[in-house]
């Protein structure tokens, strides 16, 4: 154990804080659940990309920096330290990118990546169905072969950036007869394509971060099956473990939120009301446990311990800690937490945006239900 | 020692519950938020005809001369249907505190608007539709108004500047105008909550995941029981804190920061709960679970929020 | 709504003051789960007794005063009040009691009620089995028919006050080939028969308020049934639900031991510490949520409207409570928290006690389940 | 940087797991709890064999010569078997504070046993079965005892009186043995809290209620993976504690803290999660489950209770 940076480390670092403070936009950039925000945060992944920071954990050959996972965390810590722009890309880059280089054909790997890595291609998520949310083995969406040809049809939701994206990835029923985590295939679908209708669904704030796709007859050439034919649901379960695990909330967004928190405490509160105090002494040591936790869970899998179902716990605890961090902030605001727009309207938004935390990528019910049944080995019960 | 509401009592809530469901669907309350107004004119008529609007004021001033007790079931209903606009500040304080000044006429009968500014806030809910603000002392009228851009639709939040001054009393029944709030808001925040609960135990009996109605799971059972229990603690305390203020008890002010404390966390709780059971639909703005936990985030820090209150019970319990 | 009381209900208040300051014990009785101190506590009923003050709810012929429900409540509050001893006979008083009017013939009423007014007979619960605890319809033993009596065989455990006690009552199946709530059949049993073993069980603190009864071919006669033979699930649920409903814990209980808490944090805690008195604060105003919550309760019961399942939100309510008061008085006392006796044991005691609040009677997750399907109408899951 | 044992590490930890299954079972705990001694004197012999006792002792004085790190996997052992008497006391601090005094090789051997008496509590753990007690400063021999009835029988608790006082020190790699205490008992509640887990997880499996495993209703899944939960997330603040301890590193107060603070509420909500699943059997003596039970609850409270280790993380990382 040495918890000390090595100097290969620590000159990662400063590469990363010198290049972020040169280039960070000097004001924050519209949602990019808007379409003027998403063009602008698209640049942004571009002048990234140039600088080699969009996917610095991908190979030097598809545009990153092959950082070990301590160093992809040390550079979301910069990343959050210098207030730079939500990442656009975050499907591609983080759920689809590394999913394509674990099962992706040569052909594949060089025709996505390098432009996931630039935000040429932006990619929009779909794989839930109005029937299919945590029961995600319920998906009635088909696709149906043609030739070389899929022929997709049904409906997506919850489809996350899908509003303005150029590509999405989902899965589909490939063989009708098979039940339920059976006879799904992972196919990349354009967005552009004849058939598809994208309906933004406006959530709480009013932003359209969420689609539904309609597919109607539409036609991608069998080259877009991501893995084996009637295997995505292990495609897109390993996509999904990774989500879980590590990279869909780095630790570095939490400490970040919790640095503001205390700043806010420090402006506003009494600083003898130990009820409060204590609360955010509390959300201050999750961020902590959970960056620690962090730190200890890649040690592991660099020295080949692979992360499992243990992914679970992670997604009910940073979840469950940033609703906490949230409604401890709208607290000390008082008054102005009852404001959408104003001063701190990124603390309300933030609130809104936490209680999605504990739905998507799967509920913390389920998630309970996973460490139930693989880590604590109860008996099945649903 | 009797604990329970007359059968007048309980038939005229029954009353405007049967009018609300009508004249206040969620369809209409969509209506007074995207319209920027945050508020039902047509139902503001109504309830002024029904008499609801001037429950607390006396009948030699035209109004129908209820107690806090006639009032908190009313309240309660509002906020079961999530009525938008300043019908608590009207009702509970505007229109009894001038009931005996120029404005009171206007005020029992609805044809002028009133809302409140109270002192531990910047802002003035409802102000936009209001033809007159009522201050602690004071009347203003003839303000002019911006846009706060409150989180919730159907309370609009502004700041105002300018307008008129006449003194004016706030108190009603000797209490300065943000303890009533606070306990027609509590009354109000009980009503969103079973509103809330019963939405998505809907929702939990309708919806289907891993071929069963979500509402069969023990994981959502036990959040939509959890969310009722604290609900149904809250409401004893609120008709007791109803009670304290209309007797004049000592503990009034006691009494009814326990209701504002105890239903502002079950608000929340019932928010939390009933969104999480919704799953990603609770997320969005086409699902009617909004118009409720929008109100309950504003109205759970309006009027002090749980912990100042919680405080204020303390100091009275714990001194000595 | 009238929250005074009557002149009626203050005289009875000071009746009951008045008798409780002249009679109970000055110094506290041992508890009443050691032979010497359950003896003690019988002394204790049959005084109460006498000051016809041990049922107050009872009709006048069975020893009581014909208390309403409203002077139920008073009559406890004074009880608490007064720090009286606690009452041995609860099971018979409190649940039997009640359900012997409802149901039992009028030898039964004459038989039972005055002795067990006067604790002459001291009654024990026998209702689970090992297994039929939460699933109190698993239950397996037997009575068998043989002419005018009933020959009991099983096993019975959690028997409140069984140790000690003179009779039990339980639930027996009587038709084998029913199933599960049907073919069960509510006894009386006097506990010294031959074929009788009670086994007593040690608790956390090594006191023994639980027996197990083994039941080896024991006679009882057919007339000690209560209620229509095979109906003993309908009777013995309405005994539960006025456990669970009102009578099992009476809010003076709570209230009581919140004053006491006041002065433990009056006494040792900072008084800055806003932490703590938020908490207690908090459990304060469960206290009297409760309170206020029973006096509604009973005046709905006195107008005419039964309690149901609602009675499953008591429970959790009362057992949440008590866990969360005996934690605050815990963390007030720090190092002195650690000590079984000395001069704070009542406090550590009580919250190993409170500990099995939510587990007896009925676990707070069955009563979750309860109040989810019969007050909010989901489905059932089981 | 790089959050992870060595494989030495790990071994040595299995090898003291794989003892203690054998040396410490329930039925060993139940013996010392019931003799009034708290303490199996075999078991101490075996632990001295291993260099368990002089793990934090320099190999100049006799001892193994670890640091915190490669104890913080043994404490963490030790509270999953339960493990009754001194050990941490001894091993943590009075062995590696009095190695270069006359009492060192006897502490080493563990032919003498040394518990402590720290300054926020009126009691000494472990006193009767102890030849020493190191205080602040000083060490007492030949005190007399009196009996504090601790609620765990592993932890049997004491006044002393009387007894000769020599000075000594109680530093341990430069801590106070207050915090090194804080630091050995947040691994030890971390221990007790995944066996307590583990057992209940077993009755879970085993145990039968409307003709299925208790352990298949969710709500039981979900008591049991929030407990899992807390103690997972306490283990890396702990091993980084300890990290920190060994290093010298100017935040090992705050970071020991943290940890304490952590594995305090950890294996409080594991003793009551895995009591609620293992029903009326859990509130019994009979169970085994009392045994980490009475020790979390005598522990947790221990060299600083969590609101007193939050407070001073609070004070590190508010101020400013």
């Amino acid at each position: 154990m040495d918890l000390n940076e090595t100097s290969d480390e620590s000159a990662f670092r400063a590469e990363a804080r010198a290049w972020l403070e040169a280039n960070v936009p000097t004001s924050p950039l519209p949602s990019f659940d808007t379409e003027e925000g998403f063009a602008l945060h698209r640049v942004w992944e571009k002048k990234l990309y140039e600088g080699r920071w969009s996917a610095v954990s991908w190979p030097v050959e598809y545009g990153g920096r092959n950082a070990d996972y301590i160093k992809w965390l040390i550079f979301e810590e910069e990343y959050y330290r210098a207030g730079a722009p939500g990442r656009v890309n975050q499907n591609g880059i983080f759920l689809l990118g590394p999913t394509i280089m674990e099962v992706g054909t040569e052909e594949q790997k060089a025709k996505f990546l390098p432009s996931m890595a630039s935000s040429e291609i932006v990619w929009g998520q779909a794989w839930s169905e109005p029937n299919a949310g945590s029961d995600l083995a319920g998906i009635r969406s088909k696709a149906t072969r043609d030739g070389d040809d899929w022929i997709l049809n049904g409906q997506k939701i919850w489809a996350s950036r899908a509003v303005w994206a150029d590509w999405c990835f989902g899965i589909f029923r490939t063989d009708p007869t098979a039940d339920r985590h059976r006879g799904l295939t992972f196919i990349l679908c354009p967005l552009d394509l004849p058939g598809i209708t994208v309906r933004p669904i406006a959530q709480l704030d009013g932003d359209t971060g969420f689609a539904e796709i309609f597919f109607d007859d539409v036609r991608v050439p069998v080259a877009n099956t991501l893995g084996e034919e009637n295997k995505g649901w292990n495609v897109a379960m390993a996509t999904a473990g990774f989500e879980r695990g590590v990279s869909l909330r780095s630790p570095a967004r939490f400490s970040e939120a919790v640095n503001r928190l205390i700043h806010l405490w420090r402006t506003y509160a009494d600083p003898t009301d130990t009820a409060l105090s204590d609360a955010v002494t509390d959300v201050w040591m999750q961020a902590e446990g959970y960056r620690l936790h962090t730190y200890q869970t890649v040690t592991g899998m660099l020295e080949g311990r692979p992360i499992g179902a243990e992914a679970s716990l992670n997604k009910i605890f940073w979840s469950e800690m940033d609703v906490r961090i949230h409604e401890i902030a709208l607290q000390i605001l008082g008054p102005e937490a009852e404001r959408m727009e104003g001063p701190f309207e990124r603390w309300v938004d933030g609130f809104l945006f936490s209680l999605s935390g504990p739905i998507y990528a799967g509920t913390n019910e389920i998630q309970r239900n996973i460490i139930a049944d693989r880590v604590l080995q109860l008996p099945k019960g649903m | 020692m009797k604990f329970s509401f007359t059968d007048d009592q309980r038939l005229f809530a029954k009353g405007l519950r049967d009018l609300l469901a009508n004249e206040c669907t969620p369809a209409h309350v969509r209506e007074a938020w995207e319209s920027h107004t945050g508020h039902i004119p047509q139902l503001w008529t109504r309830l002024s005809e029904m008499g609801v609007l001037s429950m607390l004021v006396p009948e030699s001033a035209g109004g129908m001369g209820g107690t806090l007790i006639d009032a908190i079931l009313l309240f309660q209903e509002l906020g079961r249907a999530g009525v938008p606009g300043p019908v608590l500040e009207h009702m509970a304080v505007a229109a009894p505190a001038l009931a005996n000044t120029s404005w009171g006429p206007s005020l029992v009968d609805g044809s002028q608007i009133a809302t409140l500014w109270v002192d531990n806030s910047p802002y003035v809910a409802h102000a936009q539709v209001a033809n007159l603000v009522l201050r602690n002392e004071a009347v203003i009228t003839g303000f002019s108004t911006s846009d706060a851009h409150g989180i919730d639709g159907g309370r609009q939040l502004f700041t105002i500047s300018g307008g008129t001054e006449t003194s004016a009393s706030a108190e009603v029944f000797g209490l300065p105008a943000s303890d009533v709030m606070a306990l027609s808001s509590a009354a109000y925040l009980i009503g969103a909550s079973e509103r809330m609960i019963e939405v998505a135990a809907e929702y939990a009996r309708q919806r289907e995941q891993f071929g069963k109605p979500i509402g069969s799971f023990q994981a959502v059972k036990h959040l939509m029981s959890d969310a009722l229990l604290k609900v149904e603690f809250a409401k004893a305390p609120t008709y007791r804190a109803a009670w304290s203020a209309s007797t004049g008890a000592a503990t009034a002010v006691r009494d009814i920061s326990m209701a504002k404390a105890l239903a502002s966390e079950a608000a929340y709780r019932a928010s939390r709960s009933t969104m999480q059971v919704h799953g990603g639909i609770g997320y969005t703005w086409e699902a009617d679970l909004q118009l409720w936990m929008k109100k309950s985030w504003a109205l759970m820090r309006a009027y002090g929020d749980a912990t100042f209150h919680r405080r204020r019970v303390g100091a009275s319990v714990l001194s000595k």
